[in-house]
């Protein structure tokens, strides 16, 4: 009975986790999905993300260290800090321009081609990004506070203790995460289904050529889909920073996306959600249940070997149509 | 077709044809609820160019899938040189002496024409893991070989100053004519062509009609070609099959299917039933 | 002018097939091979051979590895860190159970224990397809890591959970452990690459190579034409893996001397090596050199060139040294998209014409 | 394998080679990548130290230090790049702050006759110089790091642990599985239950390990960690309330870096430390006026008086005291790599000593010897002060179980010298 009371419990913070896996993954989703190109650097804008999120914040000076270094001077801060609402939404402001110039430097002079040599234009861009976000908000580690409350619920623990005599333990980072995602894919569902723009996203997403015959402009569609890829980006970033600092292993948190990603498909707004709630769940599960019988760490290998499992019986993945094969 | 027997007959122009290279007996496909082919009857003999046509949606495609054995039909038996055809792999089939064109071009683009024509062959190359790898003895000898063989089939179908071009850079026509030359290279008893002159000009129609006759005229293969088009099919077979809606509506000569009323009604769009 | 083609008339299918078949470009490559060979070992020292040449063959000979699969069989594979792993946990095991037999022959014993645990876990790929299969190779990649750290016998139940390459002689002179020369380490691998290059270049112009390339052009086209794509899809694997174990192995055995799974076989090795190839161009087996080369010198040059020449802080060079290989990537990429391969084969036609380009 | 040769060569000559007459001691440092957040006081601290004795007392006996950085990015190959360009320069002691690395360089340097100094990393059976001839890691290792916190754990609980639980949470790597046989062996002794938790690189979910430290509840939770594990896993910890001066990380997870994001949850956390902590020393008046005001700080200035920044700093005093040692046996300021050696050899650092230098009882006295490379492995407690952002010092040097200790340690050290067929020395 413990052992269930436990295994429950194990559970549901396998669904919140999965909730953070799905976060990311949804910023692999919304380009993939617009655009065709599995955006490597995905990963890479989270973090550099939650670097300006946190520079603004504390009215560090960008680029400091190179100035310092090249002027002798001794820069560090502007001697001001900027609430988290208006550093969020400056932010937000910082990734739009980053998308801007990303389709202006990169994507326009590759239009139409193939699918591998987009997706190794946005290796370049990550390792650009990386280099970039070090050279302007320096490589220590930052602590991230936007006034999200974290550690352990404790109204659900007392009244978990008052129905199982065990308190479960859910963090309120988690929830908070849920209720930010949930939020975060209604609004992302209601753009796509309620606005012009929208609608000119799905239209693209759904054949480019058609698309562009009837007059939507693909340029001003990888402008917006970027930014809203990298508003989801700070999201995320916000949420892993919270709990880790931001650091440069925050971009890492893209390897914990790719077997939701597989699960859920590269298309599927939905399919990256239940995909991460899968994967959650599933791993979470599996240290608990098998991890001590072999050593235990088993998380990031079981994600995959789950993902693989699942894709040899449906290679289509979740949500994908049956591949019906022709010729 | 007075004189069809069971050893073959001679046709309108003269030609001997044999006996049943292939024969399908009430073949019946489906998609899941959805009826393609409905118990179709043919056969295929040695030497004639036989001819499958329809309007589209008809199963043409569906029916030469079945021919290649690349559909398994869920009724009915395939008879190919007197054997009956157990389902098998796409890729064992090929091994039988069939080969194939298709109908959206099925070439490899990153390879060059003289690879693309040369991968007809693979089934006739057998070198070992070794051999190749150090590129010696059975390997090398074999690539000269089978090149001697390839280089007949360039000149035939004369493509010999595209050679080392990169297949995709290639215009539509020419593409078609290596997918032919693929084929051929197979030397397959049965050559099945899957709307050959789809999106062709006139000028390219007559081209490739005259390679198909060549083809049949000095290798004496087999050919079952399918089109939509009625036109140059007419002239081109020996015998044709008709379908409509996966069901067979008329089989015979040209001008016996042309004066069919079925036929003509399907050409001409009467309601159906 | 002399780099022609006219005037070079070919009399047999042999020579019009041949690698080369430009006459300046067939004594420009004896005379790389030959400079390589008989003229760099002489004049090699330490920080050349282990700071950049041997990294650069050891990765180009992964990066060819690598290519097979995916460059011409098509399977996109992220698990290459873990076959590397593989073929460094193999040629360890070997050389401590059998210390008298040759590390040579460990090496290619590695390479084939790789190919056959590539081969198994090359299984999905016949259901799973592309950026899918892509990820599922990481399966292995995480799956491979995590075995080699967790059980002991692997790693000799060492105390520290690392593996050391002991010292091993070929003819008297040492070619791994501490002692080994540059000369002999760099000897080595450029024997290995060049064997492993040769051997690619054989089996990707032969029908081995044909199926590969028809597999990945167009799986259904091929299998119609009589391609088996378990056999096609599985001896990609196979060949694959098997070089890039004995990458592995040298990677172990002669170049670092020691390696913690984790840290030497991460999930960042096979990204590492798909950038190479990427970027060095898909199918191509001067793009595997040209890639491998591109990715382990650059930040070599521009560490020297940075913090060498220019006295930069080391940080700020290697942050800026970062953004110039990402901004070199994509500039590539914007030039010529199909990799430095391309770029390079273009070249050759520009010249072929030169100096008369109409 | 058409290599664009002329420019290469070029850009290598480009190296620029010191003046020989130089004491050379390179600065192997990260101030990129993953750990660069802890690499960056850690070289500050040691490269500020050096500057130090050249601007204040002219160098080491007369001889300029010289201190060329080279940036590993905590890789091995990088490592291994950096090593073969430092080679050529002719240093003394090279101190790579990387597990990996070491392990890379030990076989190497025995043969070029490079010095090796880990001070609180590396191969920990380095101690027995009888083997390592060329590795030295005074003042203390992994395995002193695990014995120390169970020495302070059993002087919390009044000597006795029998029934206790303790927990491992560590990284899963070679660097984080260096205290389980040690700990296990305690475990024996003591009478206290051992349940080890490893994470999964780079651990930046570790639920599933603080869920189960939540459910079995043991007393004492003993971390080896590193990165962004180590903010992780003190985030969880406060999340799960766990009794944070029950929590002791070893002194690799015990920098301000690790504390700091979990905000004034992590008051009271531990971890072990083998240095003092803070600028509450003389030394530091120093510092700040040659080093500091006279604009020649490291990097970007800002790390001083942090943990790592201490700890490099105090990586550099033990070798530059060993200099001297060097210099003052071979008669001469100018010493070669194997005269370094025999310094290290000689090295006796005592408590006088520490307060001559300014930093009264930040060090344990460090005295070596041709068989003990390793010194006492004394270590202390560190607590987290989350109000003030400081750490505090609340034990003095606790002493490791050398009982349980030194046959592990020779035990390792043989099987390497009969892997590498060495034969011991100091006979």
């Amino acid at each position: 009975m413990d052992q269930l009371i436990f295994a429950s419990e194990v559970m549901l913070n396998g669904l919140m986790t999965g909730v953070m896996y799905a976060l990311v993954a949804l910023g692999f989703v919304l380009i993939f999905k617009a655009s065709g190109v599995f955006n490597y650097a995905q990963g890479v804008l989270a973090l550099f993300a939650a670097l300006t999120l946190v520079g603004i914040q504390n009215g560090q000076v960008p680029f400091a260290h190179l100035i310092n270094a090249a002027f002798g001077t001794s820069l560090h801060h502007f001697g001001w800090t900027v609430p988290s609402i208006l550093a969020v939404a400056l932010t937000a402001l910082v990734m739009v321009g980053l998308a801007f110039l990303i389709e202006k430097l990169v994507l326009q002079h590759l239009v139409g081609q193939e699918p591998i040599i987009l997706f190794m234009a946005t290796i370049g861009l990550a390792y650009f990004l990386e280099g970039l976000g070090d050279v302007m908000w320096g490589a220590d580690i930052k602590t991230l506070d936007v006034g999200l409350p974290q550690g352990i619920s404790e109204s659900i623990e007392s009244v978990t203790d008052s129905w199982f005599g065990y308190g479960y333990f859910i963090d309120r980072l988690d929830i908070w995460a849920t209720v930010i995602a949930a939020l975060l894919v209604a609004a992302l569902v209601a753009f796509a289904q309620y606005t012009k723009q929208g609608r000119a996203m799905r239209a693209v997403a759904d054949d480019h050529q058609a698309a562009l015959s009837v007059g939507i402009s693909l340029r001003f569609i990888w402008v917006m889909v970027w930014s809203i890829a990298g508003f989801v980006a700070l999201v995320a970033g916000i949420m892993w920073g919270t709990k880790s600092g931001v650091q440069f292993s925050l971009s890492l948190i893209a390897l914990k996306a790719l077997p939701v990603l597989m699960l859920g498909g590269f298309t599927s707004i939905p399919g990256a959600i239940v995909g991460g709630l899968i994967i959650g769940v599933g791993e979470k599960l599996f240290e608990f249940a098998i991890g001590p019988m072999v050593g235990g760490a088993t998380e990031n290998w079981f994600a995959y070997v789950l993902a693989l499992l699942f894709l040899v019986f449906r290679p289509q993945g979740l949500f994908g149509e049956r591949i019906i094969e022709r010729v | 077709m007075n004189s069809m027997t069971s050893d073959g007959y001679i046709t309108a122009d003269g030609r001997q044809i044999g006996g049943k290279l292939m024969e399908l007996k009430n073949i019946t496909l489906r998609f899941g609820g959805v009826v393609a082919i409905k118990d179709i009857s043919f056969d295929i003999r040695q030497g004639e160019i036989r001819a499958i046509i329809g309007p589209n949606g008809a199963g043409k495609s569906s029916m030469l899938n079945v021919v290649s054995g690349f559909y398994h039909p869920q009724e009915g038996e395939v008879w190919f040189k007197g054997q009956r055809r157990q389902p098998m792999k796409p890729h064992q089939v090929a091994g039988l002496g069939v080969a194939r064109t298709f109908q959206n071009i099925a070439l490899f683009d990153g390879m060059s024409v003289l690879d693309n024509i040369m991968t007809g062959r693979l089934k006739k190359m057998k070198a070992g893991f070794l051999s190749q790898a150090i590129w010696w003895g059975k390997a090398e000898r074999e690539e000269n070989e089978n090149r001697a063989a390839v280089e007949r089939i360039i000149d035939f179908l004369e493509i010999q100053n595209i050679r080392k071009t990169p297949v995709g850079r290639l215009p539509y026509g020419l593409k078609k004519r290596v997918e032919l030359a693929r084929a051929l290279a197979a030397e397959p008893q049965l050559l099945l062509l899957d709307e050959p002159m789809a999106g062709m000009n006139v000028e390219e129609k007559e081209d490739m009609s005259r390679f198909i006759l060549d083809v049949n005229d000095e290798f004496g293969t087999t050919i079952c070609l399918i089109e939509h088009d009625m036109g140059v099919v007419m002239d081109l077979s020996d015998r044709v099959v008709v379908m409509d809606y996966g069901r067979k509506i008329g089989d015979g000569t040209p001008d016996e299917v042309r004066n069919n009323q079925q036929v003509i009604d399907a050409y001409l769009g009467v309601a159906h039933e | 002018m002399l780099y022609r083609e006219a005037g070079d008339f070919k009399t047999s299918y042999r020579d019009d097939s041949q690698t080369f078949p430009i006459k300046l470009e067939r004594w420009g490559y004896y005379a790389v091979v030959a400079l390589a060979f008989a003229v760099v070992p002489f004049v090699i020292n330490d920080y050349w051979a282990s700071a950049v040449l041997v990294p650069f063959l050891i990765y180009a000979i992964a990066a060819i590895g690598l290519n097979i699969l995916t460059g011409y069989a098509g399977q996109v594979s992220l698990g290459t860190g873990g076959f590397m792993a593989v073929g460094a946990y193999s040629v360890y095991k070997l050389m401590t159970a059998f210390p008298d037999v040759s590390l040579l022959i460990h090496v290619v014993l590695a390479g084939i224990i790789t190919a056959i645990v590539g081969v198994l876990f090359g299984l999905p790929s016949l259901r799973i397809k592309g950026f899918y299969l892509a990820v599922a190779t990481l399966a292995a990649q995480f799956f491979l890591v995590w075995l080699f750290n967790k059980v002991p016998w692997f790693y000799n139940y060492s105390a520290s959970g690392q593996i050391t390459a002991p010292t091993r002689t070929f003819m008297g002179e040492a070619i791994s452990g501490p002692a080994a020369s540059a000369p002999a380490k760099y000897l080595v691998c450029l024997s290995f690459a060049f064997l492993v290059a040769w051997m690619a270049r054989n089996l990707t112009r032969g029908s081995i190579g044909r199926k590969w390339m028809a597999i990945r052009d167009m799986d259904i086209a091929a299998e119609i034409i009589g391609v088996n794509p378990l056999r096609a899809k599985l001896s990609a694997f196979a060949v694959s893996s098997f070089f890039i174990g004995m990458a592995g192995a040298l990677l172990f055995a002669v170049y670092l001397g020691a390696a913690e799974v984790g840290e030497a076989f991460g999930i960042n090795k096979s990204f590492l090596v798909l950038f190479m190839i990427i970027i060095g161009g898909l199918g191509s087996i001067f793009g595997s050199f040209a890639g491998a080369a591109f990715l382990v010198l650059l930040p070599v040059l521009l560490k020297n060139l940075l913090v060498g020449n220019l006295g930069w802080p080391t940080d700020l060079a290697a942050h800026i040294e970062l953004m110039i290989v990402g901004a070199l990537i994509v500039t590539f990429l914007i030039v010529e998209p199909h990799g430095l391969a391309r770029l390079w084969s273009l070249t050759k036609e520009k010249l072929r014409l030169w100096p008369f380009p109409h | 394998m058409k290599l664009k040769f002329p420019a290469i060569v070029a850009a290598a000559t480009m190296l620029a080679a010191p003046a020989m007459a130089d004491l050379i001691v390179p600065n192997m440092s990260y101030r990129t990548g993953p750990y660069a957040a802890n690499g960056i006081p850690y070289a500050d601290g040691f490269a500020d130290y050096f500057t130090l004795l050249n601007e204040r007392d002219g160098g080491i006996g007369g001889q300029k230090v010289q201190v060329p950085e080279c940036e590993t990015a905590y890789n091995t190959e990088k490592g291994v790049e950096c090593y073969e360009a430092l080679k050529s320069q002719n240093p003394l002691v090279l101190n790579p702050l990387s597990t990996g690395i070491t392990y890379q360089l030990i076989p190497k340097i025995g043969v070029d006759g490079i010095t090796l100094y880990t001070p609180g990393y590396g191969r920990t059976s380095a101690k027995d110089g009888s083997v390592f001839e060329w590795v030295f890691n005074a003042p203390a290792n992994y395995w002193d790091g695990a014995s120390v916190a169970v020495k302070h754990i059993l002087d919390q609980e009044g000597g006795d642990l029998t029934g206790s639980k303790i927990a491992l949470v560590y990284h899963n790597s070679a660097y984080g599985k260096e205290p389980i046989r040690t700990l296990q062996e305690l475990s024996k002794k003591h009478g206290f239950e051992l349940s080890e938790l490893p994470v999964d690189a780079p651990g930046q979910e570790q639920k599933s390990q603080w869920l189960q430290i939540r459910r079995d509840k043991p007393d004492y939770v003993i971390m080896y960690a590193w990165g962004v594990m180590n903010q992780v896993a003190i985030q969880e910890a406060v999340n799960i309330r766990f009794p944070m001066d029950k929590f002791i990380g070893i002194w690799w997870s015990g920098s301000e870096n690790d504390v700091k994001p979990a905000g004034a949850g992590a008051e009271g956390y531990k971890a072990l430390t083998f240095h003092g902590v803070g600028q509450e020393y003389p030394l530091y008046d120093d510092l700040k006026q040659y080093v500091y005001d006279a604009g020649k700080a490291a990097g970007a200035g800002d790390q001083t008086g942090t943990v790592l920044y201490s700890r490099g700093a105090y990586a550099a005093l033990v070798i530059a005291e060993a200099i001297a040692k060097a210099q003052e046996l071979a008669g001469t300021a100018e010493i070669n790599a194997a005269q370094m050696r025999d310094g290290f050899e000689a090295l006796d650092i005592t408590a006088e000593r520490m307060v001559e230098l300014g930093l009264p009882d930040f060090g344990a006295p460090i005295q070596l010897s041709c068989e003990n490379h390793g010194g006492d492995g004394l270590g202390r407690i560190q607590q987290w002060d989350a109000a003030a952002g400081q750490w505090n010092l609340i034990t003095d040097f606790i002493e490791p179980d050398a009982e349980i200790l030194d046959p592990l340690i020779k035990e390792d050290s043989q099987a390497y010298a009969s892997e590498a067929g060495l034969t011991p020395r100091c006979n």
